[in-house]
């Protein structure tokens, strides 16, 4: 196709269009065109009209039609590849030509060659129309070639801001909430209704330190032991510390059987340890 | 508005226009606001972000009219660019700004073709692009066009397959200096002339292209999410998302 | 455009320049160049750009000068920066130009409790605070309050460590409705009120604020810069301030 066209000699398509074909006389001896510069075969026909040199409206549709079937039996003879989209234009339009110089029959369906032309001139015109208007969209004043902007906007401080709201109904029932549920949970605190480990093991320091008598542990413990629940937490955990006391020597406990009471004292030295074992 | 700022506001009553002294200085200071305002930004600033930041009741249209006025013969002009205002140098100074002129990415002859159908025949196919061209559109010039942002993807026309209906944006509007839609060169006479109608007309009753651009006409769906995926415009989303 | 608002525009006067009026309307001209320059203009415009982007032997002193007189009142001034010439908002309008995004948000459960505690027990510091409510106070919650300009820093607290103490402030009073800080329902009225109940231990009690809570009481400090400046409040001065 390149060899084909080099020997047509083509026209650059931007040529031609930058000139409107205007000084692209019809005195040339053949119509060489570069297809490839044109935007379809309605371009195609555009083109050919705007070469007829009257306004669309008064274009001999004949002629059009004889001219673009001639472009594509030249561009056949040149052995131009030419996209389907002309070829099938180049049957309608043969066809138009058809319709055109035979009259109208009576029981002829469809619609008459004036019709079709008409519908062609129509869409060549509409096209033309966009082709200007793109013409004159694209020299109006533009913005950054002719009309500029502000060239240093200043900008917009976007203050983000929260703004809290709370009723001094709110206010009052966290506050209020707040203390209660305090207050209350010291009182709990005071009434210890679970003794630690560390809280015995101090319970019972305190108390077997000076006693070197065998006292039960129940009665050490009788006057912390206020009621049954805190019977079983207080001995659980003084029991505990006590076998902590004796590990570290501080103590010595002894009971005669299982669930008989135990025993503890203060530790006496050696001998006695021996002695209560 | 901050709690400071409330101090400086005078308040507006709306009616305000033809009125008392007090007004009169009300109304020159919303001026003056607005014109900060607008001056500040390279954009267009959209009336509904002025009555934002005007004080409350200030009246956006008078305020707007005598601020297009005060500058009409200025070095520097209050347009209108669609919803929006924005000042741009005075047309006939072109030649004075050649300097500051950006270079711009030249759109090809089938792009501005294609551009100045969507324009005038907004909102429009892509098969009624080619049926006005009478030519295939190259994926790439749609591509180039929206790139540009002048030309935006406005819904689906409720027909068979509902293809996509192409439209300008308001980004168009600045950029080729139009108010508005109904201002493109020559689109009374086209529509006159029965040239904007997608068939040949047997009557004229050609519809105008509607002024707001943004509405979506009767046979419009406006594209969603998934519709925007399915153009490969949105990434699909996780599954779990 | 309103048939009033003429009366009201700020006129830009062109014959602020004696000379004859062919001069004059050179002179015009070359302030429209010179406005619609500085306008496009990213950085300020020296005098030196102006010379040989106006029209040659226009003369600049006076050209800015009257672009300068022309926009004094109105709300965007040319201001001389640095060598050049440039736009900026009137100063009087920066208010304008920031713009609040004001977001509603209630406090939090903990933010309420810490604000009462420190309304009720002030002056009282962090440890104080979390001693009473039994749990740790997060520093985000002591922001947040102070972010509601309700509590403010008032001091710090003359025991080792010397704390920060906490007290609120006139916004508070304001928000809250309060006339003082005595004000503050007390223990019966909170009973009375149902939000105490009617059998509290008895060595609960519910303490009467300062009358005064400007006043820093007889063991707390004025917080100073330097104070301030450890607490992130203040950017620490340059050395040789």
């Amino acid at each position: 196709m390149a060899e084909a066209e080099k020997a047509a000699k083509p026209i650059p398509m931007d040529r031609l269009w930058a000139d409107q074909a205007e000084e692209r006389a019809t005195s040339d001896p053949e119509l060489v065109v570069d297809v490839d510069g044109f935007e379809g075969p309605l371009d195609l026909l555009l083109h050919l009209a705007r070469n007829q040199k009257v306004d669309l409206a008064r274009i001999s549709i004949l002629a059009l039609v004889e001219q673009y079937l001639e472009f594509i039996e030249h561009a056949r003879r040149l052995r131009l590849e030419l996209a389907a989209d002309y070829l099938v234009m180049a049957a309608w339009l043969a066809y138009l030509k058809s319709r055109l110089l035979i009259p109208k029959q009576a029981r002829d369906e469809g619609e008459s060659g004036e019709e079709m032309a008409a519908v062609l001139q129509f869409r060549l015109k509409r096209l033309e129309a966009m082709r200007d208007a793109s013409a004159r969209l694209v020299n109006r004043n533009r913005l950054g070639r002719d009309v500029f902007a502000r060239g240093a906007p200043e900008l917009v401080i976007v203050e983000k801001r929260n703004r809290y709201s709370a009723s001094l109904y709110d206010l009052l029932t966290a506050y209020a909430i707040q203390r209660q549920r305090r207050a209350i949970t010291n009182v709990r605190i005071a009434k210890r209704g679970v003794w630690s480990l560390k809280e015995a093991r101090e319970i019972l320091a305190r108390l077997i330190g000076p006693t070197t008598d065998w006292t039960a542990l129940d009665r050490f413990l009788a006057k912390y032991l206020a009621g049954p629940e805190e019977r079983k937490t207080a001995l659980a955990s003084s029991f505990a510390a006590t076998l902590e006391l004796v590990r570290e020597g501080m103590l010595e406990v002894q009971q005669t059987g299982a669930f008989a009471p135990i025993y503890l004292r203060g530790r006496q030295g050696q001998r006695s340890t021996e002695a209560a074992k | 508005m901050s709690e400071g700022s409330k101090a400086k506001v005078i308040p507006f009553s709306a009616d305000a226009v033809p009125g008392s002294t007090a007004e009169r200085v009300h109304l020159a200071e919303a001026v003056r606001m607005a014109e900060a305002i607008v001056f500040a930004s390279a954009e267009p600033v959209s009336e509904a972000q002025l009555e934002q930041r005007l004080p409350a009741g200030a009246p956006i249209e008078p305020v707007m009219a005598e601020l297009q006025q005060i500058y009409s013969r200025r070095g520097v002009n209050l347009v209108r660019v669609g919803p929006g205002w924005a000042f741009r140098t005075a047309p006939d100074l072109a030649f004075v700004m050649t300097r500051d002129a950006v270079q711009q990415k030249k759109l090809s002859r089938a792009a501005l073709e294609v551009l100045a159908i969507i324009a005038y025949h907004q909102p429009v196919t892509r098969a009624e692009i080619e049926d006005i061209r009478g030519v295939e559109t190259s994926k790439g010039t749609l591509d180039t066009l929206l790139e540009t942002e002048w030309v935006r993807m406005r819904g689906r026309r409720r027909t068979p397959g509902r293809p996509v209906t192409y439209g300008t944006t308001d980004r168009f509007l600045d950029h080729f200096g139009l108010e508005e839609i109904r201002d493109l060169p020559g689109i009374e006479e086209l529509k006159g002339a029965g040239l904007l109608a997608q068939r040949m007309p047997s009557n004229f009753s050609v519809p105008m292209p509607p002024a707001d651009t943004d509405e979506l006409t009767a046979d419009e769906d406006p594209l969603t999410d998934i519709d925007l995926e399915e153009l490969g415009l949105l990434t699909p989303r996780a599954t779990d998302d």
